[in-house]
C-alpha cells in the first residue's frame, strides 16, 4: 500500500498546472472567491468551460468518442485538487453530469448527437426539473403531467429548486404520464428547450441573497417526444441510475481542502490566538483528511475495476457537513464584521475593497447558503436512510 | 423566590402580542429591511403611546417604573415579530445611560423627548481600534476617535459617546449632526442598521459631559448587562418562533405519505430543539432578574447566559432549517429571517465565545462555581 | 419576580448547616467523595439517616403525620442544596420516595403501620423489583407471575437491575397475576421479604467495577397476600404513580453542584491552562445554571400549588447528562492518571493517599459508572418519546 | 497510489482471526486481567511460532521484514478479540528502536530471544517528572530518573531507558533486574500491565548505550509515531467490534414488539456509529501509510489519526453503551471491556486533546493545509 504519485502522476499535475496558470486569471478567481453560493456565474464560468473545451478537458469523465480523457482515476483526483487550488470556476455539471451520461446510456443516436456537443463545449446550460412543491425526498410522487398529442408532449405542472433554470437554456424533467400502477411506474423522463411557450421562471431568493433556485411553471408547453429519453413510463429507471451520479458526486477533496485553507489562513489572520477556533480548525482538518483518505480508498478500488457501493451516500453526508462547519468557523473567526449584510449581487461586481476585506464580507452569506448543502441532492437525513440499509445492513 | 408573571406583567405580554401580531407581516417586513430609513416612524409613535419608551424610567422622569423583567417581556415580543425598531439602542442603552449617571435636569430634558418618540439615541462604545479619547478644553472637550457597530446611530438625533478622560472613562452627549462627527450606516444580517461612528476633533461644551461624572465605568457596564439581558429575551422569542414553526412544519408535510412528525428520528430532534429553547429561556429569565443582585453573580449570569443562548441559537436555527428542508434555506418563509436574527444575536456585545470565557473566568474559582442561584442578597 | 432567600429561608438554611456540621464527620464525607456509585454505601449513609430520623428530617417531603417536615418548596431545595455542599450520604431513596409514596396513597392501614416507620428509621431497606431480563423499557411484557395460594401468592420469575438488593431486607415488586386482557392489566403491586426461601439474589458488576445491580430470582416463592397493595390486576396505574416519583426524581441541583465545585477544583489543580477544558467546563457551567433555574422555576409553580407538568421528564433527561458530563470532563482533565485502574472495593476502605490522590483514583471508575445516568430510572431515549408527546404535542 | 490488501496482507489477517477467534472467551479474559500474570505466556509462544514477534524485523535479523501494514492488521485483530499481551511494547516499542538504534551485533543479540519468544522488552521513556539523567562515569553511566506509564514493564526482561545525554538523549538497555532499577506495576483499565520505573543511580556499562548513538531523538520520535499507528489500529478493532455488537443487539433486541433496530431515531444512530468507524479506519490507514513519508506529513497523518479516531472512540463507546441500554453497563456482556480499551486508547501516547494541539500547530501552516494526502515523496 502507498499514498506517494508515480512520476507520470506528477507529469501530469504538472501539465495540469500549467494549464491553470494560464486560463484561470486573477480575476476569475476573485470571482470565485466571492461567489457565496454553490456554483459560480455561468457568465465567469464559461470562459473557463470554453478553455478546458479548447484543451479537451470539458467532459474528462466522458468516453473518448464523446469527447472525454482516458484518465485514470487518480489522474481525475489530481485534476481535482489542482482546480481547487487553482480557484478555478465550479459551474453547473447537470449536463456534464447528470443529463449527459443519460443520453449517452438511454439516448437515440439523434439525441447524442444533438446534445452531446453542445454540453461539451458549453453552448448548452442544463436545468434539473425533478422535485415539485409536494415532491422533495419522496420524488415519486411528482404531479407534473404529459399528455400525449400526436409527436408532441402538453406539459402543465411545476417544478422547484431548479438550479440556475434562470441561467439555463434546456430542462431534463421527470414528468407522469401515466396514473396507472405504482406512483413509479408512470414517469417518463422528457428533455425540453426552456424557450417554449408556457414555461415561467419564478427566482426563489436564498436566505443568504442569493439567486441559485427557482420555480418552473409548465402551463399548456407544448415539446416533442423527441425529447424523450428511453420509453414512456420508464423515467424511474433513469432517475435512479441519474441520481448515482448526483449522490456520489465527483472527487471534491480538492475543492474543500481549497476552502479549508482559505479559513486557514482567515483564522490565522483575523483570530490566531483563539484557542477555541484553533481546536474547532484542527478537528475539521481531520475530519477533512479522513473523508478524502475515504475517497483514495474508493479511488483505489475503481482503479482495479471495483465498485464504491454504500460509500457514495456516505460521502455525500460527510462532505456536505464538513464543508458546512469551514463555512461556519469562519462565521465564527471574524468577530462583529459577521455583523455587516451586503445586499447586492454579485459580489465581484459590486465590491471594491482589499481582498481581505471582500472575503470577509462573503463570510456571512456564504454561511447562509452552506445550509443547503446538507439539504440538495439528497437530504442528510434520506442519505441516513439509505445507509441504514446498504451500509449498516437494518 | 417567585418566578411567576403577575397580572401587570401578562397585561404588557397580552399588549404587546395583540399589536405586533396585528401589524406582522413577512412580505412588509423584507421590503422594510430592503429600503430606506429601515425602520417605521408610525410604529414608533405607537410604542411612544403605549408608554414602551417610558417604561424603565422612574416616574419623576416621565416613565413608568417598569423593571427588567418588563423590558424582556417586550423584547420578547421583539424577537418574535422582528421589530427592527431601534428600541434597545435608545431605550435599554442611550436612556439606561441617563438615567443611571444624568443629573435631574439632564435626565429630564434628554429622557422627556425620547419619552414623547421625538428622538433616538445610540450608544457609541466600543472603539474601532484606538481608544476614543476626550481632551480637556478651555470650556469643555474635544473628543477623537472611531467607535463601531453603534446600534441605531443611522436613526438617532443624539449619541452618547464613551471618550477616555486620563485614566478613567465617561460618557459624552453629542448631536449625531455636530461638526466633526461621520456617521457610517449600514445594514446588519438582521436587517436592523447600526453605523461606525467617526470622531475628529468634535468640541464639546462641558456640559456635555453626562452627570458631570468622569469615572462612569461600572455605570457603562451595568447598561450593557442590561443590554445583554433585553437582547437575550428577545433571542428567546426568535428561538421559541423558530421551534414552533418547525414543528408546525413537521406536523403538516407529509412526504413518504406520512407527516414528517410522525418519524421517530424527526421527533428526537424536534424534542431537542424545544429543550434547548426551555434551557434558553431559564438562561434568560436567570440573566434579567441577576441584574439587580450583586455584581459577581450578575456578571456570572449574564455572561452565562449569552452563551447558553448563543450555543442553543445556533443549534436550533441550524436544525429547524435543516429539517424544513430547501424551503427553510429561502426567503420563501419568515425562517431564514428569525435564523439571521439569531446570528446577530450571537454576536453583539460580544460573541458566544467570549462570554463562554468570560463565564469560565468566573466559576473557576471553586466558591462561585459552588454556589447556588438563590442568594440572600435580593 | 425575585431569586432572594427571605429572612426564614436563610434561618432554615444556617440551621441546616449546623445539622450538618455536626453530623457529616469528615470520614463520612470522604467514603461519600470516594464513591464511584450512584449511591453511597448503607454502611455509611445509615448513620446519616438515623441523625436525620433523630433530627425529623429523614422523610421530610411525608405528610406530617407520617413523620414529614412542613418545608415549603425553597425549605426542601436549600435542603439538597445544603446536603450536597455538605458531602453528605446518597441513601436509597427506594423506600422513603418511592415504595412509602405508594403505601401511604395505596396501603392498607395495616401496611402503614408496619412499613413506613421502618423506612423513616432507616430500619428496611428497600429493592425495587420491576425490570426483566425482557422487559426493560417495555416494562408492562414483565413475566414473573404470582400464583393465588389461599392466603399466599406463589411467586416464579426474575427481576434484573434491583440497585442494593444485596443490600436490602424488602422488595416491592411489579408481577402478572393474570394473563387476560391487555398486558398492564394482570399485573399486580406486591412488597415482599427478601429473606423468603426460594429468593437467590445473584451480583451483576457495572463496568466501573461496582455493585449496585443485581438478579434477584424467585423459585416458588410462599408470600403471604398481605403484602399486596391495592386490587389483583391493578398494579399498573401504581406503577405509573410512582414512575411519577422516579423521573421527577428530587431537586438534585444541589448534588450536581456540588460535583461541579469538584471538577473545578480538580481541574484548578490539575489543568488550569487547557483552555478545551476550560470551555467545556464552562459550558457544563452554563448547562448547570439553566437547569437549576427551570428547577426554580418548578418550585416556584408548587409553592403556588401549580403542577410541573412535562418538565419532569426534561429534567431527568438533562441533569442526567449533566453529570455524565461532569465525570467525562474530569477524566479528561487528569491525563494519564485516568489509566490506572483499581479493582477493590470500597474505595474508601482500600485507599490511603493524599485526598488529591484517592479522587483522582476515582475518576475513571466513576466515569465507566456515570455511563448508567442516561439509562437507569428511564432511559433518554424513553424520556424523548415522553417529551415528544408532552412537551412538543407530536 | 494503491490502498488494497495483497494476498499476503489478506493471508495474515486470516490467520491471525482464525488463531485470535478460536481462543477468544470473554470470562477467561475477565480471570486473566483480574489475576496474576495478566498475560498467557502460552499464547506469546504461539506468536513466536507464527513468527508475529519477529513480523518487523529485518530478514538479516532474523525477522520477516514486514512493514506497517502487516503490523496494522496483526493490531486491529488484537483490539478485535482485546488481546493483553504486551506486543507494542515488546516489538513495536523496544523491538523498534533496537532495530532503528542498534548495530549489527545488539541487533542481533537482543532481537534473537525477542522473536523466539524468551524475552519482552519495555520502552521506558516518558518522565514522571524532572528528566532523566545519565551520567558517565569511567567505563559507563550512571542513570537516574523516574519513569511512568511503561508499557509491558511488568513481564519485560530488558528495559530500554531513554536518558538525557547532555544536550541530547540516548537509550540505554537496562536488565530490568539491575540494581538501583525498582518497577512497580500496576493495571491499566483496559486490562493492560504497566509499571512506573525508579532508576536511582543505575550504573551501565558504556555498551549498555544502544548503538552507542548519543542523539536518539528522531528514532525515538519515529518508534512513538509507528506505535500510535499500532495502536489506532488496535483501536478501530475495537471499534468495528463495538459497532457490529450494537448492530446485532439492536436487531435481536425486541422492546414494544419489535427490534430496537427497526425504530428510526436508533436507525440513524447506528448510522452515525457506522460512519465513525469508517471514517476512523481511514485515519488510521493514513496513519500507517504516512510513517515512511516526509517527516512534516508524518507528524500530521499520526497526530490527525489519534486525534480523530479518539473522538470517534469516544463518541463509539458511550453510544455503543447508551444503545444497549443496562446491560451495556455492566461486566455481562464483552462491550464494556471494548469501551475501557478504548478509553486507554484515547491517554496512551498523548491524549485526543494533545494530539488535536499538535495536528493544529502543523495545518496553521496554510501551505500544509492545502497539501492532499498524495504525494511525490514515496
Amino acid at each position: 500500500m502507498d499514498l506517494s504519485l508515480s512520476a507520470e502522476d506528477i507529469a501530469f499535475r504538472d501539465e495540469v498546472r500549467r494549464f491553470l496558470a494560464s486560463n484561470v486569471p486573477d480575476a476569475m478567481r476573485r470571482a470565485h472567491d466571492l461567489t457565496t453560493s454553490f456554483l459560480d456565474d455561468p457568465a465567469i464560468s464559461i470562459h473557463f468551460h470554453r478553455a478546458l473545451d479548447r484543451r479537451g478537458w470539458s467532459v474528462p469523465h466522458w468516453p473518448v468518442e464523446h469527447g472525454g480523457t482516458a484518465w485514470t482515476p487518480v489522474q481525475h483526483y489530481i485534476f481535482d485538487v489542482e482546480c481547487g487550488r487553482a480557484g478555478a470556476p465550479v459551474y453547473n455539471s447537470s449536463g456534464s453530469h447528470f443529463v449527459g451520461p443519460v443520453i449517452m446510456h438511454y439516448g437515440t443516436a439523434e439525441q447524442k448527437a444533438k446534445y452531446l456537443p453542445r454540453i461539451r463545449s458549453g453552448e448548452d446550460h442544463w436545468a434539473q426539473g425533478y422535485s415539485e412543491p409536494g415532491s422533495g425526498s419522496d420524488l415519486a410522487s411528482l404531479k407534473t403531467r404529459a399528455d400525449s398529442d400526436g409527436d408532441d408532449y402538453i406539459v402543465n405542472g411545476q417544478k422547484i429548486w431548479t438550479t440556475h433554470a434562470h441561467k439555463s437554456n434546456r430542462i431534463f424533467a421527470l414528468v407522469r404520464t401515466s396514473r396507472e400502477g405504482k406512483r413509479q411506474a408512470g414517469i417518463t423522463f422528457l428533455l425540453m428547450d426552456l424557450d417554449r411557450p408556457g414555461i415561467t421562471v419564478r427566482p426563489i431568493i436564498g436566505n443568504g441573497g442569493d439567486h441559485e433556485f427557482n420555480e418552473v411553471f409548465f402551463d399548456n408547453v407544448r415539446t416533442p417526444k423527441s425529447g424523450r429519453v428511453g420509453e414512456e413510463n420508464h423515467g424511474w429507471e433513469i432517475a435512479k441510475y441519474l441520481l448515482e451520479f448526483e449522490r456520489g458526486g465527483s472527487v471534491i477533496a480538492g475543492r474543500v481542502r481549497a476552502q479549508f485553507a482559505k479559513l486557514v489562513r482567515m483564522v490565522g489572520a483575523r483570530c490566531p490566538g483563539d484557542p477555541g477556533v484553533l481546536a474547532r480548525m484542527a478537528e475539521i482538518g481531520t475530519d477533512l483528511d479522513a473523508m478524502e483518505m475515504l475517497g483514495l480508498t474508493v479511488l483505489s478500488e475503481l482503479q482495479t475495476g471495483g465498485h464504491p457501493g454504500p460509500i457514495s451516500s456516505l460521502l455525500k453526508l460527510r462532505w456536505s457537513e464538513i464543508r458546512q462547519s469551514i463555512c461556519e468557523l469562519a462565521l465564527d473567526a471574524i468577530g462583529d464584521d459577521a455583523l455587516r449584510w451586503i445586499g447586492e449581487r454579485p459580489l465581484y461586481e459590486n465590491l471594491q475593497l482589499p481582498q481581505e476585506d471582500e472575503e470577509t464580507l462573503a463570510v456571512t452569506l456564504r454561511y447562509l447558503n452552506s445550509r443547503a448543502y446538507t439539504i440538495m441532492g439528497g437530504t442528510s437525513e434520506i442519505q441516513t436512510n439509505i445507509l441504514a440499509k446498504t451500509l449498516v445492513g437494518l | 423566590m417567585n418566578l411567576q408573571f403577575d397580572s401587570e406583567h401578562v397585561m404588557l405580554r397580552d399588549s404587546a402580542e395583540k399589536l405586533l401580531a396585528s401589524r406582522f407581516d413577512f412580505r412588509a417586513f423584507q421590503k422594510l429591511i430592503d429600503g430606506e430609513p429601515g425602520w417605521t416612524p408610525e410604529l414608533w409613535t405607537i410604542f411612544a403611546e403605549l408608554g414602551w419608551l417610558g417604561l424603565p424610567f422612574a416616574e419623576e422622569d416621565g416613565g413608568s417604573g417598569g423593571g427588567a423583567t418588563e423590558i424582556s417581556i417586550l423584547m420578547e415580543a421583539f424577537g418574535k415579530y422582528l421589530v427592527v425598531e431601534p428600541y434597545l439602542a435608545t431605550v435599554v442603552l442611550g436612556g439606561g445611560l441617563i438615567a443611571a449617571l444624568g443629573s435631574a435636569t439632564e435626565r429630564k430634558a434628554l429622557l422627556e423627548p425620547v419619552i414623547a418618540g421625538r428622538s433616538r439615541l445610540a450608544f457609541a462604545h466600543d472603539d474601532a481600534d484606538a481608544p476614543t479619547t476626550a481632551v480637556r478644553r478651555a470650556g469643555g472637550y474635544a473628543i477623537t476617535g472611531a467607535k463601531k457597530v453603534v446600534l441605531g446611530a443611522p436613526m438617532a438625533e443624539t449619541l452618547l459617546v464613551s471618550a477616555r478622560l486620563d485614566g478613567t472613562v465617561g460618557v459624552f452627549v453629542v448631536p449625531s449632526d455636530a461638526p466633526g462627527v461621520i456617521v457610517r450606516p449600514y445594514r446588519m444580517v438582521n436587517g436592523e442598521r447600526a453605523a461606525d461612528v467617526d470622531l475628529t476633533g468634535v468640541t464639546l461644551p462641558a456640559r456635555a459631559l453626562l452627570g458631570g461624572n468622569e469615572d462612569a465605568g461600572s455605570a457603562i457596564e451595568l447598561v450593557i448587562h442590561r443590554a445583554i439581558a433585553a437582547l437575550s429575551a428577545d433571542a428567546i422569542g426568535a428561538i421559541a418562533t423558530m421551534v414552533r414553526a418547525t414543528v408546525d412544519y413537521a406536523k403538516t408535510r407529509v412526504q413518504f405519505g406520512q407527516p414528517l412528525a410522525s418519524f421517530q428520528a424527526l421527533q428526537h430532534r424536534l424534542v431537542a430543539m424545544k429543550v434547548k429553547e426551555e434551557e434558553a429561556r431559564a438562561s434568560s429569565r436567570l440573566a434579567t432578574l441577576a441584574l439587580d443582585g450583586p455584581p459577581d453573580r450578575r456578571l456570572r449570569a449574564i455572561a452565562g447566559a449569552k452563551a447558553k443562548i448563543g450555543r442553543c441559537a445556533r443549534a436550533v436555527h441550524q436544525e429547524a432549517i435543516q429539517l424544513h428542508g430547501a424551503i427553510g434555506t429561502t426567503n420563501e418563509l419568515s425562517l431564514g429571517a428569525y435564523a439571521k436574527r439569531l446570528v446577530a444575536y450571537e454576536i453583539k456585545f460580544g460573541t458566544t465565545r467570549e462570554h463562554l470565557a468570560r463565564y469560565g473566568a468566573m466559576i473557576a474559582r471553586p466558591e462561585l462555581a459552588a454556589e447556588g442561584l438563590l442568594s440572600a442578597a435580593g
